[in-house]
């Protein structure tokens, strides 16, 4: 793979894919979107298969400086590896999910996505802070589109409230930008995570970045914008939105937060944590109350991803693991969900859940699948998401157990809204007719969850295929990061031991020994 | 005075005042009949004129072998920007109008040469380096802008327009003209590098005025808060291929000529105007961004949203030193290309009779039935909102670097917060052509010519536009380097 | 003695006056024209005052440019005056909002 | 030793086997692979266990795969076999391959059955998983798989509303305790830096001087980390407190009640405090809260299993009064009496259920008891199971003999190392324990009068009335309506036998092994020398003690149910409100009710309307707009329009810039 | 002291004349204040010695705008007395702001410095020689030094000249005056221009 440029190279495809779109009519945009994922994908395959693991930190590293101010500079390390696999393998996924249930001005929404990919891996590639800019804003134009062409009743409302949103989120993060430029002297991502900021720039530095990648994320209370661009988005739109796009704001705190303002990061900890606690319990009961499937599913995601904040911000190798895996695991899961609602959105036009129940009977495939991506959301020990919650559940024990607490009651949460939505949609009796006599999924509805499934299960069982490539990059990073790391609230301390053990039936031991301990 | 050395100097303006009278003769000679012909021979003088000014460009020249006549006339690299891009905004101007006039039966010979006119005009002011040549300049360019606003006479908009633009022009060169007696009087000359001398050491307080109501005078004209009210008005009145140059060239001139002004003349005092210039900065960019809220017609948003982007070119002068001056005048080299695709695609909303349409309800589903058409505004709008990749951001990038590279760092942070509010009647003008259904009243054919002004306008901001960044970059750098001879 | 002081002052004076008549008057344009000619000549007086008093000429140059701009404008503005009169049938002040918002 | 690894995945196989096929092949198909599946891995299982019985076999782990890596947070999957999980791989493997082998009868009629065998060997396969770990994390990972096998078999017969708010209660109570069992896993990484169980327990002895903080307050290490993995064991045991899912899970098919809410699932939190054993008595107050809190449900549940009238709930509650003695005998140390009675409670609580199916199966899904009657002629052979279950679970024994049923060996055993352990706790939990056999035998009595003996009563029911199509009133005398209860086919007669002989045999020939065999333990569990001593030396009155309330509720029983049946309605009335308490199951589902689902769904609605809508959406998005379009509005306004007021603001802008550079 | 009271006369007189020129109801009168405005402004001129400028004043403005200003107020051929009204409407806020400007003005230019005015100081190639007159020196500047200026200011009056023509001029309809068909004149005849009829008594005529 020496010199092949292929991260460029995967760049390249959906842009000409997307403009090749544009010239041909809708079947052929179909194919061609799809082939053109496919392709990425096996590229990613290729990326995934060739990165050295334990090799350069940095690698299939390009650098051309042919713009002002800035280069074009990719590159990826074991993090964006994962993440830009995540991206691709979903893709496909979205495109066949759409080959239906789009029907009008096909050409322009299958450009739309394979525009969005291309900015979505060139956002985990971009070793130029600009470019990395360029490509996280970007993805608000094909976005914007997607929810406003092809959305629901109420995407006028949707759209502009995610692009206006997202928008003033991320443009206080470009003044930072601007300052630590001109501080550090370059655009350079890797140099600017070894830059040591003054610890009283790294405040505003990182409140900066902050306001951009907790929009992103979304974190409490920012987070209004997803249920409404969820809710309103074609079920493709909600997949990458929940599956990829969510992920930046986490790829961003660990790439930029964690890394170049470890101080603030620490300092702003408590905010993290809290506004994640809130989230967990605030979102899931929220969640809990729903009526509309993809609003649910959103407000899940928002619990699910105050799980990834506070892993991110334990300053420890589990915590950030754990994010990392939640990012994956959630990327799929409820991207699969998504797609689970626009399976019977497409039979029935409803995201109501009260118009289904009983879909086990005439929908018995689907409603296995759906049982699958429920207990995957709900973290159930074997899927991905569970590894993900674990460690970085574990990871913030270590720092605060009143954090670990709380935000473990989102397992409890979880569960809750999770089987009474699945309960109200494939259990109970077959109420509406309609929904009775709805086919169980065809072949391309299998094609699109079956390899998801395969994911969830594999990630769930065997996560050091995920777990290897980035363990360097957490390891590094942790370094970094360990001078600014919290203070735990545990602070084990080992006295002598006793030598007795609890229940030592001493000849003189008095009656009432029990209590006294 | 060396004449030879001088004429050298002014090539591009003695090629466009000779022309202009030729074309006069043509004019006169040829009357009706004769307006396609002169209107493309302007548009070859200007395009020469546009070739002379190369080597000065790219150069870099600075320095005293670029004064002219004296100290009148100073054809530096900077004044060799801004000219470029006036001629250029000329050009395309002056392509897009005879469709439109012919239409209304109002195409007149005169009218390529009051295009000609105000180009020169606006080189003598951006060349200006003496407050007389400055004035004269100045109203060269003025007056011609009074009547082309009101050419198309017998309609009360137009005329409207016209007179508007006159009474508050008027009211404005006063101003200036005031404050450049003021400076006149207490600093013993008008030339620049008297008054800038003058300047250097303590101000007295009639200089301090005659700076403020020099700055208010421009500020007029490059219609920045609170001096941008006649903006909607004459945008929307005035014909549109007037308005898509009154939004360009023009805008171009008075910046620069602002630009040259504060940072060269009163240079050594900035620390008393910045306070002005950054109020009138967020002012407009505030004010631009309300106002083009409520607007159901184009014309008027577009003005509005001229109005915003001076804001941020405004940024870039509050700033005060090259990099600020190199950032303005790529801001205004990208601003330019997207005012000018915009204005051009406002041109080509027309139905099969012909018939303009200007307004919101009319733009409707464009995207179904005028696909290449919306897809163009869409980059034109994403790109003047300076949503990435398209090149509209990267003008706001330069300015917010140069901003908090000279530590305004809060300054930015508003000003790019405020710029959201912008953002708002940008992604509105898509959702408009994009989500909702179509009105499918813009049906008819445009032009080679418009498509081809558009095609590079749109071009240009597009991501493509970043490979031109680096040369943009460079000749922005050495234009600003000719406002800082010193540095 | 009469010094520089007192022309400024009576510059300034006209100067204020013409300002005050562009928006005081609501009715009328063409007094509004006079208004500017008033300021126009307000400036010639500094000028002109400025260049005696410095004892050199550019001043006066100036104002002869400045008579100059004014003759032509004073035409541009009448004619656009006229073609306004003739479009609407009015030359009020308040009539000219067409465009508003 | 590599057998264990077809022991675990053979169901694990034959369930993914029989539920991908689903209806794609006949049901007996599923119901082969499954059941076949099952009895090899029974089979398989017990020469595991009898070689540790015999001493041959060698404790010992079989390595899987990796599993994950981080930092030092690192678990594998692995199979680790020892004399625990021996004794709990043979009450798995033999009771689930018997509940397997007894749905083919129970389950004919059911038309998803590949799916039912499916759920069961996935059960299995959890079950296993859970037992064999060899670190904390994969008994979390069979933990939640039962959870979820247990959801779903709850959850089995979807249509009926009952049946999914029961699965889904099983699962978020359940979630409640894995909230503890989290918590707890996370701490005990935390202090010793590993997952595994056995360094764990090696470890555990040297921290019980160590202290830790824990939600800002300090505490024992070893305590507070108890605590917190007893909270997951009392989830999924139904302890007092978490223990509200148990009853509402017996709207699963019934071989499910037996399989997995009698006989494995639910002694899982048992087996995890035997499995921690070494780490449990390291934490004298984690221990006391075990045999306090096990004291407690054994005497409270079985209050209730005294008045309820659906047979099913009857065994329910008598499940969870037993679990309840499990946990105080390993409260109080005896943690070869608790995995004792784990063993001898599978067999004869898996026939009783069995059996009660099997009475179910012939009663036409009538579950009240009030509805049954002189069933003993009918059935006779269900009879007979019933009554060795009976016998078994109140703990018919005679201690001089050395003679007794199964229930008698091991509950028995338990009551008197309460007593032995002395201390207050220990009296509080030999004196529950005590009063929970008498009613145990009183309910167990109860149950067997109310439906083998008296007249019949069936007419009243409506499923009977369903089946013959009459009314009381058409019926008339014959209480009967005419119905004919009919004997259960073989498959389900089978393996009520085989557990009938467990019932009668466990206790009698495994009680020296369990209870005083150290060698047999082998360190698997932590073995009390001392205690054991203290235990065979009690009282004599404490020895019978057990025996002689259990004669009393079976007098008891006897008087009220078959001399004169008019007393439990007096009863009723002269102690209404004691009564309702008890029958309402102690109000902790109303109370739970109004704790903690109905604020959930109110702050959740509260949350949305009022907070996401109500405040961060309208103050927040919304209200910027809004103040934005005030903004344009004005702006608007501004524009007048007219020249002199825009001459006018010119003029105000010039003034203001003069003002600012003059002041 | 003489120039005192001249200097006096004029400036009150023109500041005079300003304000009729902006208060006066009737614009005709506007105009001729105005020219008084103008003739007193270049008696302020003179007296600082620069004639040609007052004399300029007086034959550009006098001349020709003012005239120009009347020629139009008559032509456009108002109701003036309707014009009038609303007046006042602004008038305290303008008033106001205006007052505020001249006292900042007068302030910060005249009395900052105790009423004393430091001039810059002149730029010696333009500053007056005492040998010539002052037509002589302007002169001399004019075609030398700012002979662009000078050339450029004929542009400026060649674009008024354009606007005006290009805004006013209206080309007569067909017909109208020009264009006298004298062929179809003579070959008209009484026959087709001229129709007999005959009404009957109480009855109208069809046209």
């Amino acid at each position: 793979m020496d010199g092949f440029p292929i991260l460029s190279v995967m760049l390249l495809v959906p842009l000409l894919a997307a403009m090749a779109c544009f010239l041909v009519d809708a079947r052929t945009a179909r194919m061609v979107a799809l082939v053109a994922t496919l392709i990425d994908f096996a590229l990613g395959v290729v990326l995934w298969c060739s990165y050295d693991i334990g090799g350069a930190q940095w690698q299939f590293v390009e650098k051309a400086n042919v713009f002002s101010g800035f280069s074009y500079a990719l590159g990826i390390d074991g993090i964006a590896l994962t993440l830009i696999m995540l991206t691709v393998f979903l893709m496909p996924i979205c495109i066949l999910a759409s080959w239906e249930s789009v029907t009008k001005r096909v050409s322009e929404y299958m450009a739309a996505f394979l525009v969005m990919e291309l900015l979505m891996i060139g956002v985990f590639a971009a070793q130029d802070i600009f470019l990395f800019y360029i490509m996280f804003e970007a993805g608000l134009i094909p976005m914007y589109l997607i929810i406003g062409v092809w959305g629901g009743d109420n995407r006028i409302y949707a759209s502009y409230k995610f692009f206006l949103y997202t928008l003033l989120g991320s443009v206080l993060m470009l003044i930072a930008i601007f300052w630590m430029i001109q501080q550090a002297g370059t655009t350079d991502i890797p140099t600017l995570m070894q830059y040591d900021f003054p610890a009283s720039a790294q405040t505003w530095l990182w409140l900066a970045f902050f306001a951009s990648f907790a929009v992103k994320m979304p974190m409490w209370p920012v987070h209004t914008w997803l249920p409404d661009a969820h809710v309103q988005a074609p079920t493709a739109g909600s997949v990458i939105l929940a599956g990829v796009l969510l992920k930046m704001g986490g790829y961003g705190f660990i790439r930029f937060s964690l890394p170049m303002f470890p101080e603030a990061s620490a300092q702003f900890a408590w905010l993290v944590f809290a506004l994640s606690m809130v989230a967990v319990v605030y979102t899931s009961l929220v969640a809990l109350v729903q009526s509309d499937m993809k609003k649910l599913i959103a407000y899940s995601s928002v619990a699910h991803m105050a799980i990834v904040t506070v892993g991110l911000f334990a300053f420890n190798v589990q915590g950030l693991e754990g994010a990392m895996m939640v990012m994956l695991g959630h990327g799929l899961v409820s991207g699969a969900l998504f797609l689970c609602v626009g399976v019977i959105y497409d039979r029935l036009h409803t995201r109501e859940i009260n118009r289904y129940g009983g879909l086990s009977i005439n929908m018995p495939k689907y409603a296995l699948f759906f049982m699958l991506f429920t207990m995957a959301s709900v973290g159930l020990p074997g899927t991905s998401n569970f590894i993900g919650e674990f460690l970085a559940l574990a990871g913030i024990y270590q720092i605060s157990t009143f954090v670990a607490l709380v935000c473990t009651t989102g397992i409890i949460l979880g569960a809750a809204y999770m089987l009474y939505l699945y309960r109200r949609v494939a259990f109970g009796e077959q109420k509406n007719a309609d929904a009775a006599a709805m086919p169980d999924l065809n072949a391309r509805e299998w094609a699109m969850l079956a390899p998801i499934a395969a994911a969830v299960l594999w990630m769930g069982v065997y996560p050091e295929s995920f777990l290897a490539p980035m363990r360097a990059d957490i390891a590094a990073l942790d370094a970094r990061i360990a001078r600014a790391a919290p203070e735990s609230d545990s602070q084990l301390k080992i006295g002598t031991p006793t030598g007795k053990i609890a229940n030592e039936i001493a000849h003189h031991e008095e009656p009432g020994e029990e209590g006294a301990h | 005075m060396d004449y030879n050395a001088s004429f050298a100097l002014v090539r591009p303006e003695l090629l466009i005042g000779i022309s202009s009278l030729v074309l006069l003769l043509i004019a006169a000679w040829g009357e009706e009949k004769s307006a396609r012909l002169v209107s493309w021979l302007a548009v070859a003088v200007l395009f020469v004129a546009g070739i002379l000014l190369v080597p000065t460009l790219h150069d870099g020249a600075v320095g005293p072998q670029t004064q002219a006549f004296g100290d009148l006339f100073r054809a530096d690299a900077f004044a060799a920007f801004a000219k470029a891009l006036i001629y250029l905004a000329a050009i395309g101007c002056l392509i897009v109008a005879p469709t439109y006039f012919e239409r209304l039966r109002a195409m007149r010979a005169e009218y390529p040469i009051l295009v000609l006119l105000a180009t020169l005009g606006m080189s003598i002011m951006v060349s200006a380096s003496d407050f007389l040549t400055l004035y004269v300049g100045l109203e060269l360019n003025s007056l011609a802008a009074y009547v082309m606003a009101s050419i198309l006479r017998t309609e009360g908009k137009s005329a409207e327009a016209g007179l508007k633009y006159f009474v508050l022009g008027g009211l404005a060169s006063g101003i200036l003209l005031y404050g450049i007696s003021l400076l006149y009087g207490f600093s013993g000359g008008t030339s620049f590098t008297v008054v800038q001398a003058a300047l250097a050491g303590d101000m007295s307080t009639g200089e301090l005025f005659g700076l403020v109501f020099v700055l208010a005078g421009l500020a007029f004209k490059i219609s920045a808060v609170p001096f941008h009210m006649w903006t909607p008005d004459v945008y929307e009145g005035a014909p549109t291929p007037v308005t898509t140059f009154f939004a360009t060239a023009p805008k171009v001139a008075a910046i620069a000529l602002t630009a040259r002004v504060a940072l060269d003349v009163f240079g050594s005092q900035a620390d008393a105007w910045r306070q002005i210039v950054i109020f009138a900065s967020l002012a407009s960019i505030i004010v631009g961004a309300l106002g083009a809220i409520g607007q159901q017609n184009l014309k008027r948003l577009l003005a509005y949203s001229s109005i915003n982007n001076v804001g941020f070119i405004l940024l870039g002068l509050a700033v005060a030193n090259a990099a600020g001056a190199s950032a303005m005048l790529v801001y205004l080299a990208i601003y330019v290309a997207m005012s000018l695709g915009s204005f051009v695609a406002l041109l080509m909303l027309r139905d099969d009779a012909g018939n303009l349409y200007e307004t919101f309800a009319d733009v409707a589903g464009l995207s179904t039935t005028r696909p290449l058409l919306a897809w163009a505004l869409l980059m034109l709008m994403f790109s003047l909102a300076g949503i990435p990749p398209l090149l509209g951001f990267w003008g706001k990038v330069v300015v917010f670097q140069a901003t908090v590279e000279a530590g305004m760092v809060a300054l930015g942070a508003i000003a790019i917060a405020a710029s959201v509010i912008g953002a708002f009647y940008y992604i509105k003008f898509v959702k408009v052509m994009f989500f909702d259904e179509p009105a499918g009243v813009v049906t008819g054919k445009s032009g080679a010519g418009h498509w081809a002004i558009l095609g590079i306008c749109a071009l240009l901001i597009s991501p493509l536009g970043y490979l031109l960044t680096p040369s943009l970059g460079d000749l922005a750098d050495k234009a600003a380097t000719a406002l800082f001879p010193l540095m | 003695m009469i010094g520089i002081e007192h022309y400024v002052t009576v510059s300034a004076a006209l100067f204020v006056l013409g300002v005050l008549g562009i928006f005081l008057n609501r009715k009328n344009v063409i007094v509004i024209l006079m208004a500017i000619e008033l300021i126009l000549l307000s400036v010639n007086i500094n000028l002109v005052a400025f260049s005696a008093f410095m004892g050199d000429l550019i001043g006066q140059i100036f104002a002869m440019m400045v008579l100059t701009v004014a003759a032509a404008e004073a035409a541009i503005g009448l004619a656009i005056l006229v073609i306004y009169f003739r479009s609407r049938g009015t030359i009020a002040v308040d009539d000219a909002h067409q465009m508003k918002g | 030793m590599q057998s264990i690894l077809f022991i675990v995945f053979l169901p694990l196989l034959a369930a993914i086997v029989a539920g991908l096929t689903n209806k794609a092949a006949p049901s007996v198909f599923a119901k082969s692979i499954t059941t076949g599946a099952l009895f090899i891995s029974c089979a398989l299982s017990w020469p595991i266990f009898l070689g540790f019985v015999g001493g041959t076999a060698e404790a010992g782990v079989v390595p899987v795969l990796t599993w994950v890596k981080s930092g030092t947070l690192t678990f594998d999957w692995a199979l680790r076999v020892d004399t625990l999980t021996a004794v709990m791989l043979v009450v798995i493997t033999s009771v689930s391959a018997l509940v397997h082998l007894y749905s083919w009868g129970y389950m004919d009629e059911d038309p998803d059955q590949p799916r039912f065998f499916a759920y069961l060997s996935l059960f299995t396969f959890a079950m296993l998983m859970l037992v064999t770990a060899d670190n904390l994390v994969q008994m979390f990972f069979g933990w939640e798989g039962v959870g979820l096998a247990s959801y779903l078999l709850i959850g089995f017969w979807f249509k009926k509303p009952s049946a999914c708010a029961a699965a889904i209660k099983a699962f978020v109570v359940n979630r409640v305790g894995d909230l503890g069992f989290m918590l707890g896993i996370f701490g005990t990484w935390m202090v010793f830096q590993t997952t595994s169980i056995p360094e764990i327990l090696e470890a555990a002895p040297g921290m019980t001087g160590a202290t830790i903080g824990f939600l800002g307050y300090r505490m024992h290490t070893m305590d507070i980390l108890c605590i917190l993995l007893f909270i997951g064991a009392m989830g999924k045991s139904a302890q007092l407190g978490l223990h509200t899912w148990l009853p509402d899970a017996m709207e699963g098919p019934t071989p499910v009640s037996a399989l997995i809410h009698a006989a494995t699932m639910v002694t899982a939190g048992v087996f995890m405090v035997c499995r921690l054993s070494p780490m449990f008595e390291a934490a004298p107050v984690a221990l006391g809260l075990v045999t306090f809190i096990g004291a407690a449900t054994c005497f409270f549940a079985a209050t209730i299993g005294t008045t309820q009238w659906d047979i099913k709930r009857v065994i329910a509650y008598s499940t969870c009064s037993q679990l309840g003695y499990m946990f105080f005998a390993a409260g109080v140390g005896a943690y070869g009496g608790a995995m004792f009675h784990l063993y001898t409670h599978a067999f004869f609580k898996a026939l009783l259920f069995l059996g009660a199916g099997s009475v179910i199966h012939a009663m036409h899904h009538e579950q009240d008891m009030r509805y049954y009657g002189g069933l003993r002629k009918h059935i006779p052979l269900t009879f007979w199971a019933m009554m060795m279950g009976t016998l078994a679970i109140t703990g018919v024994g005679i201690y001089d003999l050395h003679i007794g049923f199964a229930g008698f060996w091991s509950k028995d055993a338990i009551i008197e190392v309460a007593y032995a352990r002395g201390t207050d706790l220990g009296q509080f939990a030999f004196w529950m324990g005590v009063f929970a056999a008498l009613l145990t035998s009183f309910y167990s009595w109860r149950l067997m009068f109310l439906t083998f003996w008296g007249k019949p009563r069936w007419i009243e029911s409506e499923h009977i009335q369903h089946s013959v199509h009459k009314t009381p009133e058409q019926a008339g005398e014959d209480t009967t309506g005419g119905y004919h209860p009919h004997e259960s086919p073989v498959s389900m007669l089978i393996p009520l036998g085989v557990l009938s002989v467990g019932a009668v045999l466990a206790g009698q020939v495994f009680a020296p092994t369990f209870l005083d065999s150290e060698a047999f333990w082998n360190g698997a569990i932590f073995y009390n020398e001392g205690l054991i001593h203290a235990m065979h030396g009690v009282p004599v009155l404490v020895k019978y003690a057990a025996f002689i309330v259990m004669v009393t509720g079976l007098l008891g029983a006897y008087w009220a149910y078959i001399r004169n049946t008019s007393i439990p309605g007096k009863f009723v009335v002269q102690f209404r409100l004691v009564h309702r308490f008890v029958y309402n199951k102690w109000y902790f589902d109303e109370l739970y009710n109004v704790l903690f689902v109905k604020p959930a769904f109110w702050l959740g609605r509260q949350f949305w309307q009022k907070g996401d809508v109500g405040t961060i959406d309208r103050f927040g998005p919304n209200g910027v707009a809004w103040v934005v379009a005030q903004g344009a509005l004005v702006a608007k306004k501004v524009q007048s329009g007219y020249l002199y007021s825009y001459a006018l603001i010119m003029l105000l802008g010039l003034v203001a810039a003069i003002t600012w550079v003059l002041f | 002291m003489i120039q005192a009271i001249a200097f006096y006369l004029f400036a009150g007189l023109m500041i005079a004349s300003a304000v009729m020129v902006i208060m006066a109801r009737n614009p005709v009168h506007s105009v001729l204040w105005l020219i008084l405005a103008f003739f007193n402004a270049a008696g302020l001129m003179v007296l600082v010695g620069a004639e040609f400028i007052a004399m300029l004043l007086v034959i550009v403005y006098v001349g020709a705008v003012a005239v120009l200003f009347l020629f139009v107020v008559m032509m456009l051929d108002i109701d003036f007395a309707e014009l009038r009204a609303g007046f006042i409407k602004n008038f305290p806020l303008g008033m106001l702001i205006a007052l505020i400007l001249f006292v900042e003005l007068f302030v910060g230019i005249v009395a900052w410095n105790q009423g004393h005015i430091t001039l810059g100081t002149a730029d010696a190639a333009a500053a007056a020689t005492g040998a010539e007159s002052n037509i002589a020196a302007i002169g001399a500047l004019l075609y030398g030094r700012y002979l662009a200026i000078f050339e450029l200011a004929g542009l400026v009056l060649l674009v008024a000249m354009i606007g005006a023509i290009v805004l006013t001029h209206r080309k007569r309809p067909d017909g109208a005056r020009s264009h006298q068909n004298i062929t179809r004149q003579v070959m008209r005849r009484p026959e087709d221009a001229t129709v007999m009829k005959q009404p009957e008594v109480g009855k109208g005529v069809d046209l």
